[in-house]
């Protein structure tokens, strides 16, 4: 069997072919970083059917006995994540060889960030995690910095002072936990935690809470999204709108379910609840009166994660499995929307909600794509964003918390008005429907658009295979071990 | 709780005040240097050497070196007072409803210093019983290169994310 | 509570690095409140880790020791640290080779401009 | 697992690809369009014989979310309801091509796609095996029936989209919620006829369920106060109007409805848990208060669009009541309705075409100008009044007896005063139609194929600019189908010939309805549904 620790160091150490070999040979950061990566999908494919077919696989790095050592964990809870991770990067990748940027330095901070990502992903100790939320972190301010605007520059800038605050909070509830129990892996977390006293269980969940809604960008954390996904290159914006949220709400869920059941659980959840229906309500607020499209997309993004969040504080089974259905289709739809509006951007010069008018004439097949993105995004049957809102409300309805089942249906009517308006300029709107294309795509572009729209079609029935993986992990849950560790 | 370490702590938190209301950015970048060197003694105090040396050395050292000399390529604002004493309400209330509740935490922190702490059970006993089985003395440094080898793994990738970070941001990646 | 002070002072850094960081125009200053900020957190830590009548975690002298892992953990922390302040500063140095300026609101005002 | 269900889905889902690819070869389009729409009605003829001999062809597409299947089953009332789609979305089909090509409209590749799409869903509503598909489908019908109702484009078109989607998706939410209420309480969502069992269990929860699915429904079903969204959209081209908003999404509403009091709940649960009288309540007060809003309005289509709204709650009322009688006149009262109502608006589609009139004070004379047209209208109007002979006084009488039968006299008397204010509003059109005005005297100034000359008559938003845009030499030229409406003073043969075709077909179901496999179907489904 593979260490997922591979899935980890391949990436990571990779990531010095680009940068020092395109100061040697110009361009050979793509074909350098496509060879890593397809390297690492196969390592994620492989280990991701290993542990979703049988156990979850595990390792202590350098053989260090938990909980003293490091342990990284592949369990059906991460392994559609890191799979996700890696083909996600994939196919943003194609997308990157010709719409940008190209620098060797440049891959060098994509396979980063892909390590990083996976690493968050795989670890069972709380402080490797926050190690690899700076890899991330530090990586995604490098892209967003790429772009060529200035805009740019400040953009990534605020990204990367408010991310490092949500990584420090992070790291501030790490150092309550570990005062508390003396102990950083997360099982012997879990096993020790309800025996710690209160304030400082509350105030290490509360951090550790507050630190990565900094990094999903829950209301009123989110500041640094819209910019930072508006001002970086389109695949950029992409790749972060796939991955970069999604680890981090990956992260949370497994903190709230592996970590921290039983911590104050009635104000936790009061509190986590209150902030994602903010989250859904002003998301779609901001969205609604968004210009940019990007900037729609990013606040779209708030009220996303805010349905996420409402699965993982519901907890059931079956609001979990939607959770991480979810989390998947929305970073396949979210990512293919942003590509395609880089890939307008560039063949048709156009970024606001106004400019789009009229596209569904000049673009059809690259708007009926769209169309099928923000379909998904809104929740319209057979898309995934369907199914995982829909197991969300139903676990939401089997645990009786009739708020955040009302939260999850409503927020079908909250994406048909934000992103309404948008299908509804493309399609009938008034626009200069004739104006020929400004610029040119290449096939990787659209190839890696036809991936997300067909992704966003066929992973709809994707929720009882979730379910089914997903159902022995959180049967030790409930008999009170942390979760996929063996105690 | 020694007067020493008091007088330390006093001197620390007066200088992150001074760092936060001079309106020379020189002037702050200074008061942050003196601030880390009241850290980097703070760390021997409490008995963390190694700490203390990274601090001095990266903290006070590089990290200061790196502010003059963005300092030095960019400008930095002249005239008017000295300190700027005004704060936006909202700041005030945000900071300050977090901070009251990290002090109302305090209370059920163990003391400073306290044996019995939760923390010098478990992982810290391990490290401390089974560094000498790697024929290393400091268990810091045990800890750093065999127990928890994999986090200075990652952060070595920090590292180099870093430099090819700002490779990246100052447009030197394009190669 | 004074017995805890360490923990105190590590919490007002916290709150006046995070005040520095909200609330200045002037971007180098928000830098340097992170980093004040982040040291708090880092007192928070090594404060945990200081035992009475302890010493240095070298194993060849005699214990009791102050707790190893914490001050791993900041080692990697301040390290961590010191890359993010480089990046922001690098970040610093192009939008005042873009703007002129490290007001925020005078770099707002420019891209505002620059967008008409 | 049987093919045929799948195929009665995948027909005219299919066509949707074909007709998109060709949408700019106007005759290998339309070619698709009506291959489509044969091969749908073949199909769905074989699986109404299939189902009548006694068959349940099924087709299973695996477990889709939770531990429910996407699965399609023909029982008889789908099979109803599916051949009545199939049948009709052929006779529109002709009537859509004149009309769209006699309108000169924008789009019309998109047009007939949509279209298609829109038949696929209503299969799909009709022959879903439970009520997760049920959902699936009927979300896709809002999805496809959108870029029909806003076809022109025009500011209010956008309007009335904007309005349609917040309705219906809203009811999709409501009905979301429900069938997860549902989902809860009985743990399954299969259709089970005479109910799923165990619902009752839990009667706060089964009533609330009951409310969402209602409301859910009720939308598509314009029940009273969630009806607003019907007239705003007639400013769809006619034919859709006709066969969308007279029949497949408004049925489908209402089909739902029925599907949840004999299917999900069964007549007994429903009327065990009391819920009968609100439903049928709320559908007698929407019958009155149409019934009487219809008679104020101006606009051909905007009174037709009310008296749907009225209709359709008599169907709601039948499965309301939950008697046996009084279902099996709902059952009837669907095709009924249908092939009264598009009868209805198709001759108001030709009227606006061939002589440009959209307001009921126009309609002086016409009958003299379009005989044939205004007959098929007074006939079927009257049916719909509820005179014997046509379709309508067939399905009302079933309801009458229903309602005595579950000793309803109130909602009888409801009934029949419904039918009054039918007759009241269609008596002065057809009045005006044959008894009073000079043809060419009155109404729009026409130009010699007798159309309008720019006016600003144009029906509910319905783009004059098409029509005062392309000067006449253009259209003589280029426009060589258009011709027949000069060698026949009537109306053009492609709008005629649909109208005809339903109007009879509206006749055959009031003088032998039960020699019509609708009824056989009908019949079936009330005797599964109550032993």
């Amino acid at each position: 069997m593979i260490d997922p620790a591979l899935l980890v160091a391949v990436p990571l150490a990779g990531s010095a072919l680009p940068a020092v070999a395109s100061r040697l040979r110009p361009r050979t950061g793509w074909p350098l970083a496509l060879g890593v990566l397809l390297v690492q999908s196969v390592l994620a494919v492989w280990v991701a059917a290993a542990a979703l077919a049988g156990d979850p696989v595990r390792t202590q790095v350098a053989g260090i006995p938990a909980p003293f050592g490091i342990g990284l964990l592949v369990d059906a809870l991460s392994a559609p994540f890191v799979v996700l991770i890696a083909l996600a990067a994939l196919a943003v990748l194609a997308y990157t060889r010709r719409g940008g940027p190209r620098s060797g330095a440049f891959y060098s901070l994509y396979l980063l960030l892909i390590g990083g990502l996976t690493g968050v992903c795989v670890t069972t100790d709380v402080f490797n995690l926050y190690v690899f939320l700076e890899i991330s972190g530090l990586a995604s301010y490098g892209m967003v910095a790429q772009a060529d605007r200035g805009a740019a520059a400040l953009a990534a800038l605020k990204y990367l002072l408010v991310g490092t605050v949500g990584a420090s909070l992070y790291l501030f509830g790490v150092g309550y936990a570990y005062v508390a129990t003396g102990t950083l892996d997360m099982a012997a977390l879990r096993a020790a935690l309800p025996a710690a006293s209160d304030p400082l269980a509350l105030a290490a969940l509360g951090l550790m809470v507050l630190g990565l809604s900094v990094k999903v960008a829950l209301f009123p954390l989110h500041t640094w999204k819209p910019d930072a996904y508006e001002a970086a290159p389109p695949g950029v914006a992409a790749l972060l709108a796939a991955l970069a949220s999604t680890v981090a709400a990956y992260a949370l869920g497994r903190l709230l379910l592996a970590v921290f059941p039983g911590v104050a659980e009635a104000v936790v959840d009061a509190a986590l609840l209150g902030l994602a229906a903010a989250s859904i309500v002003a998301g779609s607020l901001l969205a609604y009166r968004s210009e940019s499209v990007a900037r729609l997309l990013a606040y779209s993004s708030l009220a996303q994660f805010g349905i996420v969040v409402v699965g993982f504080v519901v907890a059931t089974p079956t609001a979990i499995a939607g959770s991480v259905v979810h989390l998947i289709g929305h970073a396949v739809m979210k990512a293919g929307s942003f590509l395609v509006v880089g890939l307008l951007a560039r063949t048709h010069d156009v970024r606001t909600v106004a400019e789009y008018a009229g596209l569904a004439r000049r673009s059809p097949y690259v708007s009926a794509g769209f169309a099928v993105l923000a379909l998904g995004l809104i929740g319209i049957p057979p898309t995934v964003g369907f199914a995982g809102k829909f197991y969300i409300a139903l676990g939401a309805i089997e645990a009786g918390s009739w708020t955040a089942a009302a939260l999850v249906l409503a927020s079908t009517l909250f994406g048909l008005v934000y992103l309404g308006r948008v299908l509804e300029r493309m399609y009938v709107g008034e626009g200069d429907t004739h104006a020929g294309p400004t610029g040119a795509a290449s096939p990787g572009m659209y190839a890696a658009v036809a991936v997300a729209v067909l992704a966003t079609l066929a992973l709809g029935g994707v929720g009882p295979l979730v379910e089914g993986w997903l159902a022995p992990v959180l049967d030790g849950l409930d008999a009170g071990l942390a979760m996929g560790v063996v105690p | 709780m020694t007067p020493l370490v008091a007088a330390l702590l006093a001197f620390v938190v007066a200088v992150a005040v001074v760092t936060a209301l001079a309106r020379d950015v020189l002037v702050a970048t200074v008061a942050f240097a003196a601030y880390s060197l009241g850290l980097a003694v703070l760390w021997v105090v409490f008995d963390a050497p190694d700490v203390a040396l990274t601090e001095a050395a990266v903290g006070a050292g590089v990290v200061t070196a790196l502010f003059v000399a963005v300092l030095s390529r960019t400008t930095r604002p002249v005239g008017g007072r000295s300190f700027s004493l005004s704060v936006s309400p909202t700041v005030v209330i945000v900071v300050g409803a977090l901070t009251a509740a990290l002090v109302a935490t305090v209370p059920s922190l163990p003391a400073v210093g306290d044996p019995d702490a939760p923390a010098f059970d478990g992982a810290a006993a391990y490290y401390l019983q089974e560094t000498g089985a790697y024929g290393i003395d400091n268990a810091v440094t045990a800890v750093l290169v065999v127990f928890r080898g994999f986090d200075t793994f990652g952060e070595i990738a920090v590292v180099f994310t870093a430099v090819v970070a700002v490779l990246v941001v100052r447009g030197r990646g394009d190669a | 509570m004074l017995e805890r002070l360490p923990y105190l002072a590590a919490i007002a850094l916290v709150g006046i690095g995070l005040a520095v960081l909200v609330d200045d125009e002037h971007l180098v200053k928000k830098v340097l409140g992170l980093n004040v900020f982040q040291t708090g957190i880092f007192l928070f830590f090594v404060t945990a880790a200081a035992r009475e009548g302890g010493s240095a975690p070298n194993v060849a002298k005699a214990g009791p020791y102050a707790n190893p892992l914490p001050q791993v953990l900041i080692l990697t922390a301040i390290v961590v640290g010191v890359s993010v302040t480089a990046v922001a500063l690098a970040l610093l140095v192009r939008i005042h080779a873009e703007y002129g300026t490290l007001r925020e609101d005078a770099v707002r005002a420019a891209i505002e401009e620059g967008r008409e | 697992m049987s093919l045929l269900p799948v195929a009665v889905v995948v027909a005219p889902a299919a066509a949707v690809l074909a007709i998109l690819y060709f949408r700019d070869r106007p005759n290998v389009r339309e070619a698709w369009t009506f291959a489509a729409a044969l091969a749908t009605l073949g199909a769905t003829g074989w699986l109404a014989r299939v189902v009548l001999a006694g068959a349940r062809p099924e087709a299973v597409a695996g477990t889709y979310v939770a531990d429910v299947e996407l699965s399609l089953r023909a029982d008889p009332m789908g099979a109803m309801f599916a051949l009545l789609a199939a049948t009709l979305w052929l006779v529109t089909s002709v009537y859509s091509v004149g009309y769209m090509r006699g309108h000169d409209e924008v789009s019309q590749g998109r047009y007939f796609a949509a279209f298609a799409a829109s038949i696929a869903a209503t299969m799909g509503v009709a022959l879903a095996a439970n009520l997760l598909t049920l959902f699936v489908c009927y979300e896709l019908l809002t999805v496809a029936t959108y870029p029909l109702v806003v076809h022109s484009e025009s500011d209010e078109a956008r309007a009335a989209g904007r309005t349609y989607l917040l309705y219906t998706l809203g009811g999709g939410v409501a009905l979301l919620a429900g069938l997860s209420l549902v989902y809860v309480a009985a743990g399954t969502l299969s259709f089970v006829p005479g109910g799923v069992g165990g619902l009752a269990a839990d009667p706060l929860l089964a009533r609330a369920a009951f409310g969402l699915l209602v409301a859910g429904f009720g939308v598509k079903t314009a029940l009273v106060p969630l009806h607003t969204w019907l007239p705003a959209a007639m400013v769809a081209p006619t034919p859709v109007s006709g066969l969308l908003h007279a029949v497949a999404v408004v049925k489908s509403g209402a089909f739902g409805l029925g599907r949840v009091v004999t299917h999900v709940y069964g007549p007994e649960t429903v009327a065990d848990l009391g819920l009968s009288l609100p439903l049928s309540t709320l559908a007698a007060v929407t019958m009155l208060y149409a019934g009487v809003v219809a008679l104020r309005q101006t606009r051909i289509k905007r009174a037709l669009a009310y008296s749907t709204v009225s209709q359709l709650a008599y169907i709601a009322l039948g499965f309301g009541l939950a008697e046996r009688t009084a279902v099996f006149g709902a059952l009837l009262h669907v095709p009924a309705h249908a092939f009264m109502k598009i009868s209805l608006f198709f001759v108001a589609g030709l009227l606006y075409v061939e002589s440009g009139v959209t307001d009921v004070d126009d309609m002086d004379g016409l009958g003299r100008r379009h005989p044939v047209a205004m007959a098929a209208f007074a006939v079927t109007a009257a049916g719909l009044a509820g005179f014997p002979l046509v379709a309508g006084f067939v399905s009302k009488w079933y309801l009458l007896v229903g309602s005595l039968r579950a000793d309803a006299i109130g909602f009888a008397a409801a009934l029949l005063a419904a039918g009054v204010l039918k007759l009241l509003l269609f008596w002065p059109m057809i009045r005006a139609a044959f008894f009073r005005g000079d043809p060419l005297a009155s109404g729009p100034a026409r130009d010699e194929a007798g159309r309008t000359a720019a006016d600003g008559g144009a029906p509910d938003g319905e783009s004059s600019a098409s029509t005062a845009g392309s000067s006449l030499s253009d259209r003589a030229g280029a426009r060589a189908w258009e011709a027949p409406s000069r060698v026949w003073r009537e109306s053009a043969p492609a709008l005629l010939v649909p109208v005809v075709a339903v109007a009879l077909g509206a006749i055959v179901l009031g003088l032998v309805p039960d020699r019509l496999p609708l009824f056989d179907l009908a019949t079936e489904a009330v005797a599964e549904v109550f032993g």
